[in-house]
C-alpha cells in the first residue's frame, strides 16, 4: 500500500477512534449507580425479559422516588445477549468497563449466565441472578461476587422429584433443552427420584436444541417409548411450543407433562394449556399470601395493567436484597457490598428470606400445583392446590456445596 | 514409427452418443511444423483436448515420446514436454505479462513449493522470462496487466507462456484467430521464426489456407470423424477428396 | 522495476509506522482507566479478527475459492486451546502452538474433499463440512460442553489486558509477515495463477488440486491460531465460533476491505468491528439495527465497489495521479 | 428496405470484432454473408438481434430503429434468429421446443403452425415427444429452424445452417430455403459453404476480419474470379 | 418397533418432508433459472410466517376460512416483496461472479432478519390452528394431529401443481427453456427478464406458503430463517441444484431421516442432514437429479 494512502486511512481511523473515546468517557456521571442488565431480549426468553424489565423498572422508580440509595439514583442499562454466551460475556465486559456499571443483573439463559459470571469475577463486580438458575453457578462455577435469588436447578429438579414421587407413575421420559439448565435440572430430578422411588424407571432422556421450536420429530420418539409421565425441563417460549404441539398428538393425555408453569408461560399458552398437569412455579403471585405481595401485585397491576409474572417478582426481590445490602454496607461499591450480602436477611415479596453465606444462594423454594381454570383469570390457567417445597428441604447441604466448590479450577 | 514424437493410434471419442472421431491414427515426426485443417465441428480442438489430457478418449492410444499418456492429468503431460496455446485467449488476466511467464517458468522448474523467497528475487528466472517476452515481442509490456492488452498481444503472450515451458512439442490452436490481417501475418512470421530458432515440433490448427499452405511442411485434414488426408501442402491442395469435402467444389 | 522497490519501501515504512502506533497505543489507552481497558480489549479482538480475515483471504482473494466453512477451523483452534488448557493443563504457549496444528489437520481432511469441487459446489461443500463440525461440537456435550461452551480457560498471571494485547499484536505481525511472504513467494504466484485461470494453470503444469489443498491447509492453520487467541482473550470457547454465520464475517470483512490486497481484509475487519461499537456509542439503539447497517454497507460494496475499500482507494488514487 | 445495417462496430469485451459493417436486405430476398470462421458473420447476426449490441452504428428493421433493443423486442418486431450451435432446449420435447417459439403472425399471409411445420418436416412429428437433447444433428437443425418459424418472422437470420450436416441433409436444407423464399420470407444466411450459398441466394456479402469486403449479386460474384480466389479460397 | 409405529413415524416424517419441500422447491427453482443461490430465501419464509401471525390476530384464527385467507394472502405478499428485490437488486448481479451474488443475498439476510426483529420484536409467536385442524386423526391407535394430515395433503398438491406448471404448460416449458439457454429464449421473442422475475416471485410465493404452514405447525421465531435455509441447502444439494423433483426427494429423505434417526441416535440425529449433504457432494456433487456442470 502507498505511503500517502496509508496516512490518510490512519488519520481517519484515529479521528473516529478519539471521537468514540470522547463519547464513551462522557457516558458516566458520579451521582448515579448504574445497573447493567444482560437480558435475553429476543427468542424464547423474550416474554420473560418483558416481565423482568417491568419488575426492575418498578423497583428503580420506587427507590429513586424515595431518594435513591445514599442520594444516588439507580439507572438501568440493558443489553441483548440473544441467548448467546459469547455475546453475553462481551456485553458484561462492555457494561463494566465502558458503561461503568457497578452491579450486573443476569440473563435468562444459564449458558449466558455461566459466561457472564466469569467476567463479573474478573472485574470483581456483583452479579445478581434472578432468572437463570444453574446450580453450577453456586458450586463448580461459584465465585464470591455471584448471588442467586431464584430457585436453582438442584432445588427445582429435586423439588419436582419430591412432588412427583407421591404420584403413582413408574415409567418416565425426560425431555429438555440441550444445555446447562436442562442437564442439571433433569440430572437432579433423576438422582432424587432414584433415592425416593427406586421402582421408577427412566425410559429415555431426549435432548432438544435450545430455542428449537419444532417438535415434530421429537414427539413421535417420545410416544414410541410409551412413558406414563413426562418431565420436561423446558421454559418460556420453548415450553409453550412443546405443549401446544404435543397436545394434538395426545401425548399429554397418555403421559402428563410436568414442568415450569410460570405465569408468562401460562399466559403464552393460554387456552391451549391442558388442565390437570402437575407443575411448579418459582413465584406464583396468586398462591403467595404475604402482605408485601398483595401491595406489590396491586401496584404492579395498576402500573402495567397485567398480573406480575414470577420473573418480575424475583427481579424485584433481587433488587430488595441488593439495596438492603448497600444500605447495610453504607456503600455503593461492589467490593463493600459483597461483604454484607453473604448471610443477609431480607424481607422479600415471598416472605422473609436469607442468603446462605457459603454459596450465595437465597433460601427460595418452589411452589407446586396442578393446572386448572380459574374464574379470576380468564385468559390463562393457573395452578391450584399449590404447596410450597421449601428450599431447605431440597437444596444441597453445605458440605456438598463446599466439596463441589473446591473442585473448581 | 518409433522415432515419432507423438503417435495417435486408433483413437475414438464420442460425446453422449455423437461420435467425433472414429479410429484415427497418425504420427508426428520430431521437428515438423504441420497444420491440422478441417471444417468447423470436425473436432480439431477436441483432438488437441484429447492429446493434452483435457479429455479422455474412449479408445486408442496416444504415445508421446514412447509413452502412452492416455489417462494422465494435463499437468503431468505438460511436464513431459508438451505445451499448448489456445484458440480463445487463455492467459491469467489480472496478472502482469511478466508474472504470466514467470509462473510458467517456476512451474517448469518445479519451484512452486517455495514459500519463503519472493518470486521476484530470482534473477535467473527474470532473465529467462524477459528472453521469452523478447522473442514474442512483449518485453516492453512486461509490467502491464495482461488482461488489458490488445487481443493480438494476448495471443502472443499465450504463445509465450507455452514457450516458457520449453516444450518438445507445441500445439497451437488457431494462433491467428480473431486477428487483423496485418497481425495475422506477423503472428505467422513469429511462429515460423520460433520454429526455425528453437527447433520445436509444432502442430497448429488453422483456417486460413494461405497460411496453411504457406508455412506447413505437412497438412492433415480432419473430416467426417476421420483423418481424411495427410501429406505435404501441394498434395493436399490437389487432393480431390479434400476439395470436395472441405474446400468446396469448383463453382 | 524501480517503482516496485520504491512502492515496497513505502509499504515497509507505512507498515512499520502502523505497527509502532499499535504497539504504543495501549500505553495511552491505559491512561484512560476503565474506558481505556475496554478499548484495549476491543483492540485485541480487532487484531485477532483481522488475522482471521487475512487467513480466509489466502483462499478467498488469492486463491479464488469462496469458503463458507472457514469458521470451522477458527472454532477448532479455539476448542483446542480451551480443551488443552482446561482439561490437560497445557501452558498457553503450547496450546497456542497446538491450535494451528489441529486446525491444519482438520483443514487437510476437509480440504481433501473440498478441492475436488469447483465454484459454487466448493462453497456448499465447505458449508456442509463446517456445519457438520459445528454439529459435532454442539452435540458432544460431555467433551465440548455443547451449547454452554467451555468456560474459565485459565489465563497466565503475567497476561494482563495490555500484555495479552501485545502478545496478540506480536503474533499478528509475525503472521502478517508470513502471509505476506507466502503471497509473494513462488507458491503465492502459483495460487494466484489458479485463481486467474484454473484450466490454463493445468496446462502450464500446475497440479491445481494439490496447491489448492495446501493453501486451504495454510489458511486453516492461521484461522486456528486466531481462534485460539480469541479463546484465550474471552477465556471461553463456544459453538458459535464454528457456525457458518461466523464464516461469513471474514468474507464480509475481506470484501469491505478489498480481497485483492494483503492488508484489505485486516482493515475491513477492523473497520466493521469499530463501526459496530462506534454506532453503539453514538446511540444505544444503533446496536439493534446493526445488522441492517452491515447489510446495507454490504449491498453498497457489492453493487458499487466490488474491489473493496482498498480497491476503491487505489482507483481514486490512480485516477487522481493520471 | 426490410433490414438496413449502417456502419456498426461491435466489441466482445475489449476486442473489436466488427468494423463499420453495413448491409441491406430487401423484402423477399435471400442474402448470404460469406466468410471464414471467425470472420464476424455470427457477430453480425448477434448484433442485429441485440444479443451483442453494437457500440456504434444503427440497425433499422422495417422502419424501426432496433439498435440496442433487447433480443425479445427485436424478435417481436419480426426477426427470427437460428443460432449456429442450434441451442435446442435439451429438457423439452420436440413439440415443447416448437411451442416455446410460437408467436402469432403479425399479418395473416404467412402463418406458421405446428401442423404446417410437421407437414414440412414429417420427421419432427415422429419425434414430437422425444427430448430435444436426444436428437441427431440433422434433426436438431430442422427443429431449430422450425422453432424460429413458429414465431412467424418476416426476416430469418440463419447462422451457418449447413455446418456439420451430411450432404443429403444439406440438400434438404437448400430446398427448404427455396421454399421460404417462395413463401415470401426474407432470409439472411451466413455460410462457409460457398457452393451451397451461391445456389440458394440472391445476393452475397463477403465478410473478412470484421469488414465487409465485397457485395454484389450472385451473378456478379460468380464472374469475379479474383474475389472468389481471395476470400473464398476457391 | 412395531409396524404400526413405523407407519406412524413414516407419516410424521413425510409431513416434515413435505413442509421442507414447499420451501426448498422455491429455492431450487430460483437457482435453476437465475443461477443464484438465494440465502435470503429463508428470511422470506420467516417474513411469511410472521406476516401470517400478524394477519391471524386480525382474522380470528379459529375458523378454517380465516386460515385459508392467510394461505391466500400471505404468499402473494411475499411474492411482491420478491418482485421488488428481483427488479431492484438481483437483476444487477446475474452476470457477476458467485461470490458477489452470494454476498448480495447474504446482505439481504442481514437486513431482512433485523427488520423482522424491529417490526415484530424478539418474541416467539404462533398462529392458532383453526378448529377443524386442531384435533387429531387416529392412526393405529396413535393420534396424528389433523394439521399434519393437512400438510400431507397440501404438500403433494403443491408438488403436483409445480409439476403441472413446469411440465404441462407453455409457461413451464419457457421456464425450463430459460434454465438451458436464456439468450436463445430471448431471441425467440420471450421476455426472459420477466421469466426470471416471475420465477423468482414463484419461489418467494412458495417460501411464503411454507411460512404460513409453519406458523400453524410450530412456534415461529427470529432464528427460523437461518435454520431452514441450511436445511434447504441440504435438500437442494441432495436432490440436485435446480431440480424440483430432486427437491421433493431430498425433502422426503431429510424429513423422514430426522424422524427415524431420532429414535436410535437421539440428539445426534441432527447431524444427519449435514453428513448426508457432505456425502452427496463428495460422491455425486450434482445430486440425484441434477446434471454435472462443466
Amino acid at each position: 500500500m502507498e505511503h500517502g494512502k496509508c496516512r490518510v486511512l490512519l488519520a481517519l481511523v484515529l479521528v473516529l477512534f478519539s471521537a468514540t473515546l470522547l463519547v464513551s468517557s462522557n457516558a458516566s456521571a458520579a451521582d448515579v449507580i448504574k445497573l447493567g442488565f444482560i437480558a435475553d431480549v429476543s427468542g424464547i426468553g423474550a416474554p420473560f425479559y418483558k416481565s423482568q424489565k417491568a419488575g426492575l423498572d418498578m423497583f428503580i422508580e420506587e427507590i429513586n422516588a424515595a431518594g435513591g440509595v445514599q442520594g444516588k439514583k439507580l439507572e438501568l442499562v440493558v443489553r441483548d445477549s440473544q441467548l448467546k454466551p459469547d455475546i453475553g460475556a462481551n456485553q458484561a465486559r462492555e457494561l463494566i468497563l465502558s458503561e461503568k456499571c457497578e452491579f450486573l443483573v443476569g440473563p435468562t439463559s444459564s449458558a449466558v449466565a455461566l459466561a457472564t459470571t466469569k467476567v463479573a469475577k474478573e472485574f470483581k463486580k456483583i452479579i445478581f441472578f434472578h432468572t437463570s438458575n444453574s446450580e453450577a453457578l453456586t458450586t463448580t462455577a461459584f465465585q464470591p461476587y455471584m448471588f442467586q435469588v431464584v430457585p436453582n436447578t438442584g432445588i427445582e429438579g429435586r423439588g419436582m422429584a419430591v412432588v412427583l414421587s407421591k404420584k403413582p407413575y413408574k415409567k418416565y421420559c425426560l425431555i429438555g433443552p440441550d444445555y446447562a439448565y436442562g442437564h442439571e435440572q433433569l440430572n437432579s430430578f433423576k438422582s432424587e427420584m432414584a433415592k425416593r422411588r427406586p421402582d421408577v424407571e427412566i425410559l429415555d432422556t431426549i435432548w432438544v436444541k435450545l430455542g428449537e421450536s419444532n417438535f415434530s420429530t421429537f414427539i413421535p420418539t417420545l410416544m414410541a417409548k410409551k412413558p406414563e409421565a413426562i418431565d420436561a425441563a423446558f421454559w418460556g417460549g420453548q415450553l409453550s411450543a412443546f405443549i401446544k404441539q404435543a397436545k394434538p398428538y395426545g401425548v399429554l393425555k397418555e403421559a402428563p407433562v410436568s414442568s415450569l408453569f410460570d405465569l408468562d408461560m401460562l399466559r403464552a399458552t393460554g387456552p391451549d394449556m391442558p388442565e390437570g398437569l402437575t407443575g411448579y412455579a418459582r413465584a406464583p403471585f396468586y398462591a403467595i399470601d404475604t402482605p408485601q405481595m398483595k401491595v406489590f401485585v396491586k401496584k404492579y397491576y395498576d402500573k402495567y395493567k397485567e398480573w406480575p409474572a414470577d420473573w418480575a417478582i424475583m427481579a424485584y426481590d433481587g433488587m430488595i436484597a441488593l439495596t438492603e445490602a448497600m444500605k447495610k454496607a453504607n456503600s455503593t461499591e461492589s467490593e463493600q457490598v459483597v461483604k454484607v450480602l453473604g448471610g443477609l436477611k431480607f424481607n422479600s415479596l415471598r416472605g422473609e428470606r436469607y442468603i446462605r453465606a457459603e454459596d450465595h444462594m437465597a433460601n427460595v423454594g418452589i411452589y407446586s400445583g396442578v393446572t386448572a381454570k380459574s374464574p379470576d383469570y380468564k385468559e390463562f390457567l393457573i395452578m391450584k392446590d399449590v404447596q410450597a417445597v421449601p428450599a431447605e428441604e431440597v437444596w444441597l447441604p453445605v458440605a456438598e456445596v463446599q466439596k463441589l466448590q473446591s473442585e473448581q479450577k | 514409427m518409433s522415432d515419432a514424437i507423438l503417435s495417435i493410434e486408433n483413437l475414438s471419442k464420442s460425446f453422449e452418443g455423437n461420435q467425433v472421431f472414429n479410429n484415427i491414427s497418425f504420427s508426428v515426426e520430431p521437428g515438423e511444423l504441420s497444420a491440422i485443417i478441417g471444417p468447423n465441428g470436425a473436432g480439431k480442438t477436441t483432438l488437441f483436448n484429447l492429446i493434452t489430457g483435457a479429455l479422455v478418449p474412449d479408445e486408442g492410444k496416444i504415445i508421446f515420446e514412447g509413452r502412452n499418456i492416455v489417462g494422465m492429468e494435463p499437468f503431468d503431460i505438460v511436464r513431459l514436454g508438451m505445451a499448448r496455446a489456445f484458440q480463445r485467449t487463455n492467459i491469467f488476466p489480472r496478472m502482469t505479462v511478466l508474472e504470466n511467464v514467470v509462473v510458467t517458468i517456476i512451474t517448469r522448474l518445479k519451484a512452486n513449493l517455495s514459500f519463503v523467497k519472493p518470486w521476484t528475487s530470482s534473477s535467473q528466472i527474470r532473465r529467462r522470462a524477459f528472453e521469452i517476452l523478447e522473442s514474442v515481442g512483449l518485453a516492453d509490456k512486461a509490467n502491464q496487466q495482461s488482461g488489458i492488452l490488445a487481443h493480438g498481444n494476448q495471443k502472443r503472450l499465450d504463445i509465450g507462456v507455452a514457450l516458457a515451458l520449453e516444450p518438445k512439442l507445441l500445439l497451437l490452436d488457431e494462433p491467428t484467430a480473431g486477428m487483423s490481417p496485418e497481425e495475422r501475418w506477423e503472428t505467422v512470421e513469429l511462429v515460423k521464426e520460433l520454429w526455425n530458432r528453437m527447433k520445436i515440433t509444432m502442430v497448429y490448427i488453422e483456417h486460413d489456407m494461405d497460411i496453411v499452405f504457406g508455412i506447413s511442411q505437412k497438412v492433415r485434414v480432419l473430416c467426417y470423424k476421420t483423418l481424411l488426408a495427410e501429406g505435404p501442402p501441394h498434395e493436399i491442395s490437389a487432393n480431390q477428396q479434400v476439395i470436395e469435402a472441405y474446400l468446396g467444389e469448383e463453382v | 522495476m524501480d517503482d516496485m522497490t520504491s512502492s515496497s519501501r513505502a509499504g515497509w515504512i507505512s507498515g512499520i509506522t502502523v505497527t509502532v502506533v499499535l504497539f504504543v497505543l495501549p500505553v495511552f489507552l491505559g491512561q484512560l482507566g476503565k474506558t481505556g481497558e475496554y478499548w484495549i480489549w476491543v483492540s485485541t479482538e480487532m487484531i485477532i479478527m483481522a488475522l482471521f480475515a487475512m487467513s480466509l483471504n489466502l483462499i478467498l482473494g488469492f486463491g479464488g475459492m469462496v469458503s463458507f466453512g472457514h469458521a470451522a477451523f477458527f472454532g477448532v483452534g479455539a476448542y483446542t486451546v480451551a480443551l488443552l488448557m482446561k482439561k490437560a493443563d497445557f501452558p498457553l504457549y503450547l496450546a497456542l502452538t497446538a491450535a494451528p496444528l489441529v486446525a491444519a489437520i482438520t483443514a487437510a481432511i476437509v480440504g481433501w474433499f473440498c478441492v475436488r469441487l469447483l465454484g459454487l459446489y466448493f462453497s456448499i461443500l465447505t458449508l456442509a463440512f463446517g456445519q457438520l463440525l459445528f454439529m459435532i461440537v454442539f452435540q458432544w456435550y460431555t467433551f465440548t460442553g455443547g451449547d454452554d461452551g467451555l468456560h474459565g480457560v485459565p489465563r497466565p498471571e503475567i497476561l494482563g489486558p495490555i500484555n495479552y494485547y501485545w502478545l496478540c499484536l506480536i503474533l499478528f505481525v509475525i503472521c502478517f509477515l508470513i502471509i505476506r511472504m507466502i503471497v509473494n513467494s513462488s507458491f503465492g504466484l502459483s495460487i494466484k495463477t489458479i485463481r486467474e485461470n484454473m484450466e490454463r494453470a493445468k496446462f502450464i503444469g500446475i497440479n491445481v488440486r494439490r496447491y489448492q489443498l495446501l493453501n486451504f491447509i495454510i489458511a486453516g492453520a492461521f484461522a486456528g491460531l486466531a481462534g485460539g487467541m480469541l479463546c484465550e482473550l474471552n477465556r471461553f470457547a463456544q459453538t458459535e465460533f464454528l457456525h457458518w454465520s461466523k464464516s461469513a464475517e471474514p468474507i464480509l470483512a475481506s470484501l469491505v476491505g478489498g480481497i485483492y490486497s494483503l492488508a484489505g481484509p485486516a482493515i475491513g475487519s477492523s473497520i466493521l468491528i469499530f463501526l459496530k461499537i462506534f454506532l453503539q456509542q453514538v446511540h444505544r439503539s444503533m446496536v439493534e439495527v446493526w445488522a441492517i447497517v452491515l447489510g446495507v454497507l454490504l449491498l453498497v460494496v457489492v453493487l458499487f465497489a466490488p474491489q473493496g475499500l482498498v480497491g476503491l482507494y487505489q482507483n481514486i488514487f490512480k485516477k487522481s495521479q493520471s | 428496405m426490410l433490414l438496413e445495417v449502417q456502419g456498426i462496430n461491435t466489441y466482445y469485451g475489449l476486442s473489436h470484432i466488427l468494423f463499420d459493417v453495413s448491409l441491406q436486405v430487401d423484402r423477399g430476398e435471400v442474402v448470404v454473408l460469406l466468410g471464414r470462421n471467425g470472420a464476424g458473420k455470427t457477430t453480425t447476426m448477434r448484433s442485429i438481434m441485440g444479443l451483442t449490441p453494437p457500440k456504434t452504428g444503427t440497425v433499422l428493421f422495417n422502419g424501426h430503429n432496433v439498435t440496442g433493443l433487447v433480443p425479445f423486442k427485436v424478435s417481436r418486431l419480426g426477426i427470427g434468429f437460428v443460432p449456429e450451435d442450434r441451442r435446442i432446449f435439451p429438457d423439452l420435447t420436440v413439440r415443447a421446443n416448437l411451442e416455446v417459439g410460437l408467436r402469432k403472425a403479425r399479418d395473416k399471409s404467412t402463418s406458421w403452425t405446428i401442423d404446417r411445420v410437421y407437414e414440412l418436416f414429417p420427421r419432427l412429428q415422429e419425434l414430437a415427444n422425444r427430448r430435444g437433447g436426444n436428437l441427431s444433428g440433422g434433426e436438431q437443425q430442422m427443429l431449430t429452424i422450425s422453432r424460429t418459424l413458429m414465431g412467424n418472422p418476416d426476416l430469418i437470420l440463419l447462422d451457418e445452417p449447413s455446418e456439420g450436416l451430411a450432404p443429403i441433409i444439406v440438400k434438404v436444407l437448400g430446398e427448404f430455403i427455396d421454399l421460404l423464399k417462395r413463401e415470401g420470407t426474407t432470409v439472411l444466411l451466413s455460410e462457409q459453404n460457398v457452393k451451397f450459398s451461391l445456389k440458394h441466394s440472391d445476393r452475397a456479402y463477403i465478410v473478412d476480419n470484421g469488414h465487409i469486403k465485397y457485395h454484389g449479386t450472385i451473378e456478379e460474384l460468380e464472374k469475379d474470379e479474383d474475389v472468389k480466389k481471395r476470400y473464398l479460397a476457391v | 418397533m412395531t409396524w404400526q409405529l413405523f407407519v406412524f413415524m413414516l407419516i410424521n416424517g413425510l409431513c416434515q418432508g413435505m413442509l421442507l419441500f414447499i420451501i426448498a422447491s422455491g429455492l431450487s427453482l430460483v437457482f435453476g433459472v437465475l443461477r443464484v443461490i438465494n440465502f435470503a430465501h429463508g428470511s422470506l419464509y420467516m417474513i411469511g410466517a410472521f406476516l401470517a401471525y400478524s394477519l391471524s390476530t386480525i382474522f380470528a384464527g379459529e375458523s378454517l376460512m380465516g386460515f385459508l385467507i392467510l394461505l391466500m394472502v400471505v404468499p402473494p405478499a411475499i411474492a411482491i416483496i420478491g418482485f421488488v428485490l428481483e427488479v431492484s437488486l438481483f437483476r444487477r448481479v446475474y452476470r457477476e461472479e458467485h461470490l458477489l451474488q452470494l454476498l448480495l443475498t447474504y446482505a439481504l439476510v442481514l437486513i431482512l432478519d433485523d427488520l423482522v426483529r424491529v417490526i415484530w420484536g424478539g418474541e416467539p409467536r404462533s398462529v392458532t390452528r383453526p378448529d377443524l385442524l386442531a384435533g387429531s386423526v387416529d392412526i393405529f391407535g396413535m393420534a396424528l394431529p389433523s394439521y399434519n394430515v393437512f400438510i400431507l395433503v397440501v404438500g403433494p398438491l403443491i408438488a403436483f401443481g409445480l409439476w403441472f406448471l413446469l411440465y404441462r404448460t407453455r409457461t413451464g416449458n419457457i421456464i425450463r427453456a430459460a434454465v438451458s439457454y436464456p439468450d436463445t429464449l430471448g431471441a425467440l421473442g420471450v421476455n426472459v427478464s420477466w421469466v426470471m422475475t416471475s420465477t423468482f416471485m414463484l419461489g418467494c410465493w412458495l417460501a411464503g406458503f411454507g411460512g404460513v404452514l409453519t406458523a400453524g405447525l410450530s412456534n415461529i421465531d427470529l432464528g427460523m430463517g437461518m435454520q431452514t435455509i441450511i436445511e434447504c441447502f441440504a435438500v437442494v444439494v441432495i436432490g440436485g441444484l435446480g431440480s424440483v423433483g430432486g427437491a421433493l426427494l431430498g425433502s422426503l429423505i431429510i424429513g423422514t431421516g430426522l424422524t427415524f434417526f431420532q429414535l436410535p441416535f437421539g440428539r445426534w440425529a441432527l447431524v444427519f442432514p449435514y453428513a448426508l449433504m457432505a456425502l452427496v457432494l463428495v460422491v455425486r456433487p450434482w445430486g440425484f437429479f441434477g446434471k454435472p456442470e462443466r
